[in-house]
């Protein structure tokens, strides 16, 4: 029956896939004409014209369309005009270094989220609660650039103990992942208190409390457990989140990340580097909201599809 | 066995408010009591009158606020519950003292297996003795009566019946032999031939380990089986207390009279077959089966389990048609098919003549207009977001020409105090109800939306005796008076009878034997039967 | 947002009794007057000093705050073009509230209401729902935002209509993971029993148990709406200047940050109070709504003893 | 980290290194004339062309040049420097197999490349070419194994430096020891980029760069490592003078003198310098005496008010588009001359545009449907010689040209054809007649760069650091 799911689901997941592509394939094209960008501003109109036809440009848009298609079932995913190469070439090396960033990020803001968001509901109204409210609320209310800038002047150039950005090293990963954190971390803090606020006021808490069990056991695994939905539900949408948007913290702290390469690519109109990416991170999302429909169904019996 | 006059536990003076705006409601009102290693203590009492907030708070379990302990004192093996910290308290609950609720349902996490919610009792209390914990859980279950106990012990809390869910509460209960154990109402779902076996498990565990027994029941049968001191309750005040036989034979207060002479089961007055039962036939059902697909987990193997079983019966109009038989045989499975919230495996159900299984639209919505039902489980049957007055409103809301909107207030206050409760009520929320309450307030939804058919799956099992009468009193009057039909699912023999003009009995999703009430009682046929008819308990004393 | 939730609350005298409520809760108190505060100056600011905010200081150019040699009206300091950041906060007030609430308002609403539908019904519009939902997860906000722009042109209306739609699917997931737990409750089964259309149900008894987490997700979203639409103005589609919101503010003063922190800093602080207010407000009308922990609310007068 | 190593940290990451795009800044900062060379080099001082590949030039008729190769050159991958590698090197930039940035020096010219002999070329223009010299210190000397019908991002050359590697984090050369010049002081540089101008300027800072061109004013704050120099960008505003108003002059200059000119030049910082026209001090053509417009708010409302006595329809709006990113301050800047604008009375309403949106008003065709407008932009003439600026200007067929006045279109032909002192005076009259007499644009200022260099460094930045940044001229102090 999973299996069964899992494969109509995959049959979805590959036809919303195609409609996606489609959709951006046509829809990139009505955002203009991308010759002259590519060239320098006082090129002649011949020379934009000379371009548009290198690069098939010129053609009727359907004539693209299948052009591209059939290039689809070679695996060819076009070239890119800007990098002079395979476009998917480019969004894969660009893949990893998000992927990386974003799975550090949400599984530590969402392990932290939990603690806190679970010890604050514990005692709703408590100092704790208070002041982790608002402080993780602060977090993710603050623009991230800020964050990032303020931060770097602050750790790097003023106390000179993280370096100011790059990779490499450990300590590289600190303040990304740090401002990459701070918004999942924020929201989610504030998802578990809330819904954990209602599961710790079930009856079946209090057979938890009359079996004898320890309280943090019964934080976290009676009434959290049954709060997990929305909260993986929420953590997977800032975590595809994560996976087309870490621009900030690509840009700022030289992550060489998908985020900014799709927003390069758009800016440049470089259509099939847009297309190819958007299709290394559709078929990422698309997996995470598949493994989290799986995941219902194990956090929850009665669930069913 | 020999019951140590040193009490084990002690209650002074114990009275409990619950806060809110206004005025705060006394739940206990000054109330003492005591027991000692290996004695049973029998609570009866009123519904609402405050016998669960009691026991509770021995525990430890009511929320404070809006729970609100006025005085008392809660002296368990000379130390005061009220003083401990959390983590001596833990130590007590589940080892020492150890509760079974009264709402099986609502109380079990739904998202544990049973096994792991029975195997937490002995992992909470980690103690020398070593062995597999699932061993012990097997064995436990098996203890309780829960067929195929290996299998079951991998299955969720939705996929046990009514009947089975108290029985693993109660296997929770017992898992570690604990000094006092409080049953609040543990045989309301188990049909009497269960309903013997738990009894016996549990004076075994009293004469294996002195267990005091704080029992809460309405059932004086029950009660009389088990007591050996008896407390009974009113409006949160103890009204009477003593020895078991006395209370009995010679109640003193006015409302443990009532509560007597209530007994139906006293004076078995033969009774005649109704006349006014020959109408036309209402609801006919066909070959009826229920297959369930079970399966512990999204990616273990399945297998089928045939909780229904190719049943047939016919209802007609101004009949009720009793269902008794075993836990578990698929009693409350054919209630939701009958109501269309589960699709049957196969089979037909013909209401007034349409197949109710095949019903859209309109016609389905007439016919929900027109059959009603008393879940089995009234606290999770009602919206906790809701206050009462609009969940008993709601059928009038859902079909416009019941009722013109002005009348509503009014009406919920009528249906409110036909069940025996009070217009203020209105306004509270099932959360703050004790589990009779609820009980009636399920009932008087379902009286609400005027129906012809109503099924009543277990739908007076919470309530005293006295209520109950009042309660069966009002439906048979509805009966009467507006010729309503009932399925009515029990396993109390006694009000079946008084109540019921046909029995099914039903074991393993068959019915095995079907009759007029007298003729069932007075010659059953089916081995099973007899055997339900024999197992009524005795009194202790006797 | 707060209203939604509480509105749901029928009690008799229920604007009386929210009153008393909010009294009872202090910090909800201050979040409601700051936002009352924030009202009034989105309606009565531009009248009072909407020609300060507009009013170039080419020579008072990033003025420190905290000082009144200008006059009280730059007491926070002054932009980069020597404006008063004080005047252009009130005066932004207008926009940025207007675009964010409109935005989140129309994806909470919108996209609840799919989820509802989403995770109730098993039709095939369900499933189209969802990968819809997975669809706008992996198209880029930007690139939707720049078709927008190329295809229907710069308008509040377009604004908004982008950024609701790149904010929904997170409530479309998350309302159908509520939903999907929700609908094997027995009462759901009761009301269905008793007759009760589709609508009803979802409407009246699965809503009010999945708005509270919408609601909290909404006031975070705030925050983040508010940021993204200062992204977007940077391509034509945001408020043009000489209009301005909060987000477009910090965006201006992030070059800043390391010279002249106060022309970030203060619209940064704005949209973090906002948000605060709101998430203080959503879980005070979180409690409100809860008849289980209503209590904690209300004036609990104990019997003497 | 070795001494002789340095960090570089970028803008912006160079989306490729194809030699034939080093007029891009990223690509020119990384590749001119550290991995590839071109066969001339301007001299930042007087615009002049020197010797770099090319050791000697002389014109043999007014279409053809006859160069001189520098002997004793290696190209990195070990082929030979020779009239043939040269040839192959412009063919490979003319043949339009390769999408090449640089030949849009050349306009439309077509140019045809013969062999004299090994160390010698001949290149023939269609058109007369009297400044080819200049024009060819765009022409990058690629080895002839680099292929010809692709773009590369492996650049051959036969520069100081050769490429070690090219991830999306970096950019690393290293010192090519078969160089034909001085061996530079650097055995290796590493570049890397960040958009953020604060966190360039910390890195170098921090010492985690040497290096870094083009941080924003506010972030220039240090005397010390901090040089400002004037950059070749001249940012302007073009008036669309096909429009009423905007075809009345008075109208025209009244623009120009209702900006409070020292007031907006506070966005830029203290050294920038006020515009009069198109191109900077030190290009062939540029007239230090025009004198730029001064803010005069009076005579901008007469002028205004008499264009309206005389029927013009002043009160049209007049739409002002401005590009997003387009220099540092650059919407700002809109914003407050829109409100000056606004201030003398004109109804002029901003627009701020993405950079594909902009272009379409910038280039010819210029979108349909247009109103009066106003256009925000910038134009870097670092090439020597205002020919690259006046007839994209000016002319009717000019790309960005809004302008139809064949009397122009005439001087400017000549101006273009003639060459030394006359031609210098012609592009000064001209300069002179566009900005006092017709008032077609509104030249803004003479934009100035900031480079934060180490204290380690012993470098400079001048005019031409935003199109390379030479490795070799940099030294190393002790
Ligand atoms: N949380 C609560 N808030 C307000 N009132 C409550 C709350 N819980 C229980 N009550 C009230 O306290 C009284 C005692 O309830 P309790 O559950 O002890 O009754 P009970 O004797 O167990 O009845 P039953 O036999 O019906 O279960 C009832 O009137 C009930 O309405
Ligand atoms: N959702 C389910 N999935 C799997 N098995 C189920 C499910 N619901 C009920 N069963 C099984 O079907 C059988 C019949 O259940 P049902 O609830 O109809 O019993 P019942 O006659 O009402 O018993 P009780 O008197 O104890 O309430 C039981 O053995 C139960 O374990
Ligand atoms: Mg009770
Ligand atoms: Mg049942
Ligand atoms: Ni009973």
């Amino acid at each position: 029956m999973m299996l069964g799911y899992i494969g109509r689901r995959a049959y979805h997941s590959i036809i919303s896939l195609i409609g996606l592509l489609t959709l951006v394939f046509f829809l990139t094209r009505l955002t203009g004409d991308p010759s002259a960008l590519y060239l320098p501003l006082d090129s002649s109109l011949e020379a934009r014209e000379a371009f548009a036809r290198l690069n098939g440009l010129d053609q009727p848009i359907h004539v693209q369309f299948l052009q591209y298609l059939q290039n689809l079932l070679s695996l060819d995913f076009g070239q890119s005009l800007r990098q002079n190469r395979s476009a998917i070439d480019v969004a894969l090396e660009a893949f990893p270094a998000t992927l990386k960033l974003a799975f550090v990020a949400m599984t530590l803001a969402t392990a932290l989220a939990i603690v806190v968001g679970a010890l604050a509901a514990a005692r709703p109204g408590s100092l704790f609660d208070r002041t982790a409210g608002l402080v993780s609320l602060a977090g993710a209310s603050t623009p991230d650039f800020w964050i990032a800038i303020v931060g770097i002047l602050v750790f790097a150039v003023g106390l000179g103990i993280l370096p100011t950005s790059g990779t490499g090293t450990g300590l590289h990963w600190i303040m990304p992942i740090a401002v990459l954190m701070l918004r999942p971390f924020g929201l989610l803090v504030q998802v578990v208190r809330g819904t954990m606020i209602s599961a710790l006021a079930s009856p079946y808490i209090k057979t938890a409390h009359a079996k004898g069990m320890m309280r943090r056991k019964i934080i976290f695994g009676h009434a959290l457990r049954n709060s997990l939905l929305p909260v993986i539900t929420v953590a997977g949408d800032l975590a595809t989140g994560l996976i087309n948007g870490a621009v900030v913290v690509e840009t700022i702290f030289g992550w060489p990340g998908i985020g900014k390469l799709m927003i390069d690519s758009i800016i440049q109109r470089d259509f099939a580097v847009v297309q190819s990416t958007i299709l290394v991170t559709a078929v990422a999302i698309f997996i995470v909201n598949i493994a989290i429909d799986l995941l219902y169904v194990t956090l929850d019996p009665r669930i069913r599809y | 066995m020999t019951a140590s006059d040193k009490p084990i536990l002690k209650i002074d003076n114990l009275t409990v408010d619950f806060l809110s705006e206004g005025d705060p409601v006394r739940a206990v009102d000054d109330v003492s009591f005591d027991v000692c290693p290996g004695e049973t203590l029998v609570i009866l009492g009123e519904s609402g009158s405050g016998k669960s907030v009691s026991t509770g708070t021995v525990m430890g379990l009511i929320d404070c606020p809006p729970g609100d302990i006025v005085s008392g004192s809660l002296i368990f093996d000379g130390t005061d519950l009220s003083r401990l910290d959390e983590e001596e308290r833990r130590e007590l609950n589940g080892r020492r003292i150890a509760m079974i609720f009264q709402d099986p349902l609502a109380y079990l996490n739904p998202v544990y297996t049973v096994g792991r919610q029975i195997a937490e009792v002995f992992e909470s209390h980690r103690d020398g003795d070593a062995g597999p914990v699932r061993d012990k859980v097997v064995h436990l279950l098996e203890r309780v009566g829960i067929p195929e106990a290996e299998k079951r012990i991998d299955y969720y809390p939705h996929q046990f019946s009514g009947g089975q869910r108290q029985r693993v509460m109660i296997a929770m209960a017992i898992a570690l032999k604990p000094d006092i154990l409080i049953a609040d109402e543990p045989t309301t779902a188990l049909d009497v031939s269960v309903q013997s076996q738990i009894l016996e498990l549990l004076r075994d565990l009293q004469r294996e380990t002195g267990m005091a027994l704080i029992m809460i029941t309405h059932d004086l049968e029950v009660a009389a089986a088990m007591a050996d001191r008896i407390i009974v309750m009113n409006g949160g005040k103890v009204v009477e207390s003593g020895p078991a036989q006395d209370i009995f034979t010679n109640p003193g207060h006015a409302y443990t009279r009532r509560l007597m002479s209530a007994l139906p089961h006293a004076g078995s007055s033969p009774k005649q077959p109704r006349a006014e039962i020959k109408g036309e036939i209402l609801l006919q059902v066909e070959h009826l089966s229920k297959h369930y697909i079970l399966g512990s987990g999204p990616f273990s193997s399945k297998r089928e389990f045939r909780a229904v079983d190719d049943v047939s019966f016919t209802v007609r109009r101004g009949e009720t048609v009793g269902i008794v038989g075993e836990s578990g045989s698929g009693k409350s499975s054919i209630a939701r098919m009958l109501l269309r919230l589960n699709d049957p495996t196969s089979g037909k159900a013909l209401f007034a003549g349409a197949d109710i299984f095949k019903l859209e639209g309109k016609a389905l919505n007439g016919f929900r207009r027109r059959v009603q039902m008393v879940f089995q489980d009234p606290f999770g049957s009602m919206n906790p977001r809701m206050n009462v007055r609009s969940i008993v409103s709601e059928p009038w809301v859902i079909h416009r020409d019941i009722l013109p909107r002005a009348r509503w207030k009014d009406r919920v206050v009528e249906l409110l105090e036909l069940v025996g409760m009070k217009a203020e009520h209105a306004e509270r929320h099932p959360h703050q109800f004790s589990g009779g309450q609820r009980q009636r307030i399920a009932i008087a939804r379902a009286l609400a939306s005027e129906p012809e058919l109503i099924v009543c799956d277990e739908a007076v099992s919470a309530l005293d005796v006295s209520i109950q009468m009042q309660v069966i009193a009002l439906l048979a009057d509805l009966r009467g008076s507006l010729g309503l039909s009932y399925v009515f699912i029990t396993h109390d023999l006694p009000i079946v009878r008084e109540f019921a003009d046909r029995i099914l009995v039903m074991q393993q999703g068959k019915v095995v034997e079907e009759s007029e009430t007298e003729i069932l009682f007075n010659s059953p046929k089916h081995h099973y039967t007899k055997s339900l008819l024999n197992s009524v308990p005795r009194p202790k004393w006797a | 947002m707060a209203e939604v939730t509480v509105l749901s609350v029928k009690s008799p005298g229920s604007l009386r009794q929210l009153a008393i409520y909010l009294a009872r809760d202090k910090l909800a108190l201050c979040a409601a007057l700051f936002l009352i505060v924030l009202i009034a100056c989105v309606l009565v600011g531009p009248l009072l000093v909407g020609d300060l905010a507009g009013k170039l200081g080419l020579r008072q150019r990033n003025l420190a705050p905290f000082s009144l040699e200008h006059g009280f009206i730059y007491i926070l300091g002054a932009d980069t073009l020597g404006r008063s950041i004080l005047a252009r906060l009130i005066v932004g007030a207008q926009n940025t509230l207007g675009i964010a609430a409109a935005a989140v308002f129309c994806s909470m609403v919108a996209g609840g209401m799919l989820g509802l539908i989403a995770g109730y019904s098993e039709r095939w519009y369900s499933h189209v729902i969802l990968r819809l939902a997975d669809v706008i997860m992996s198209f880029p906000s930007l690139l939707l935002a720049l078709i927008v722009l190329y295809t229907l042109g710069p308008s509040m209306m377009n604004l908004v209509i982008v950024l609701a739609i790149t904010r929904m699917p997170i409530f479309i997931r998350t309302a159908r993971a509520e939903v999907l737990e929700l609908r094997e409750r027995m009462f759901v089964s009761a009301a269905r029993s008793m007759g009760a259309s589709s609508g009803r149900i979802l409407f009246r008894h699965i809503a009010p148990l999945v708005l509270p987490t919408l609601v909290t997700i909404a006031a975070i979203d705030f925050a983040t709406v508010i940021l993204a639409e200062s992204s977007l103005s940077f391509l034509g589609l945001g408020i043009q200047p000489p209009d301005f919101t909060w987000g477009a503010m910090v965006a201006n003063g992030r070059g800043y940050l390391a010279s002249a922190w106060w022309i970030a800093f203060w619209p940064g602080l704005a949209i973090l109070l906002t948000t605060l207010s709101l998430n203080i407000l959503a879980s005070w009308a979180r409690t409100v709504a809860d008849p289980l922990q209503r209590w904690r609310l209300q004036s609990l007068r104990k019997a003497p003893r | 980290q070795n001494a002789s190593e340095i960090n570089i940290v970028l803008p912006e990451q160079p989306a490729n290194l194809e030699p034939c795009g080093t007029i891009i800044t990223n690509v020119g900062q990384i590749l001119s004339r550290n991995v590839v060379e071109p066969l001339t080099v301007i001299d930042p001082a007087n615009g002049q062309a020197t010797p770099s590949l090319a050791t000697q030039w002389t014109q043999t008729d007014p279409n053809t040049w006859r160069l001189k190769l520098r002997e004793g050159v290696k190209f990195q991958d070990g082929a030979a420097f020779d009239a043939e590698a040269v040839k192959y090197s412009i063919e490979r930039m003319t043949g339009g197999k390769v999408t090449c940035s640089n030949i849009a020096k050349f306009g439309a010219a077509k140019l045809t490349v013969t062999v004299v002999d090994d160390l010698t070329v001949e290149i023939k223009s269609d058109k007369p070419q009297p400044i080819l010299p200049t024009l060819l210190s765009v022409v990058m000397v690629v080895s002839p194994n680099t292929p010809a019908d692709k773009a590369v991002n492996d650049p051959i050359g036969t520069g100081p430096f050769k490429l070690a590697s090219f991830t999306p984090q970096t950019v690393v050369l290293e010192s090519f020891d078969g160089y034909w010049g001085k061996k530079p002081a650097i055995t290796k540089a590493s570049y890397v980029w960040r958009p953020e101008s604060s966190i360039r300027a910390a890195m170098v800072e921090t010492g985690e760069a040497d290096l870094t061109p083009s941080i924003a004013i506010q972030d220039a704050t240090n005397p010390d490592t901090d040089f400002a120099y004037l950059n070749s960008e001249t940012t302007a505003m073009r008036i669309d003078a096909g429009f009423a108003p905007l075809d009345d002059v008075r109208i025209r200059k009244a623009l120009n003198l209702a900006i409070d000119w020292e007031g907006l030049a506070q966005l830029f910082g203290d050294d920038v310098q006020r515009a009069s026209q198109m191109v900077v001090v030190g290009i062939n053509g540029h007239d230090d005496k025009l004198a730029p417009w001064t803010f005069d708010a009076e005579q901008a409302r007469a002028l205004i008010a008499e264009a309206k006595a005389a029927g013009v329809p002043v009160d049209t709006e007049i739409e002002l588009i401005g590009r997003n990113g387009i220099y540092p301050n650059g919407t700002e800047a809109m914003e407050a001359m829109m409100a000056m604008w606004q201030d003398v009375g004109l109804n002029v309403k901003l627009t701020m545009l993405d950079v594909n949106d902009w272009l379409r008003y910038l280039q010819k065709p210029f979108p349909e449907g247009r109103g009066p407008n106003l256009l925000q932009m910038m134009h870097d003439n670092n090439k020597g010689d205002a020919a690259f600026t006046i007839p994209i200007f000016y002319t009717s067929e000019g790309s960005y040209s809004t302008v139809r006045e064949p009397a122009l279109d005439k001087e400017i032909a000549d101006a273009m054809a003639a060459t030394g002192e006359d031609r210098t005076t012609r592009f000064k009259a001209i300069f002179n007649k566009v900005h006092d007499e017709l008032a077609l644009d509104i030249p803004m200022f003479h934009m100035i760069g900031y480079t934060r260099v180490g204290t380690r460094l012993d470098w400079k930045p001048d005019i031409t650091t935003n199109s390379e940044i030479p490795l070799a001229n940099i030294g190393i102090k002790n």
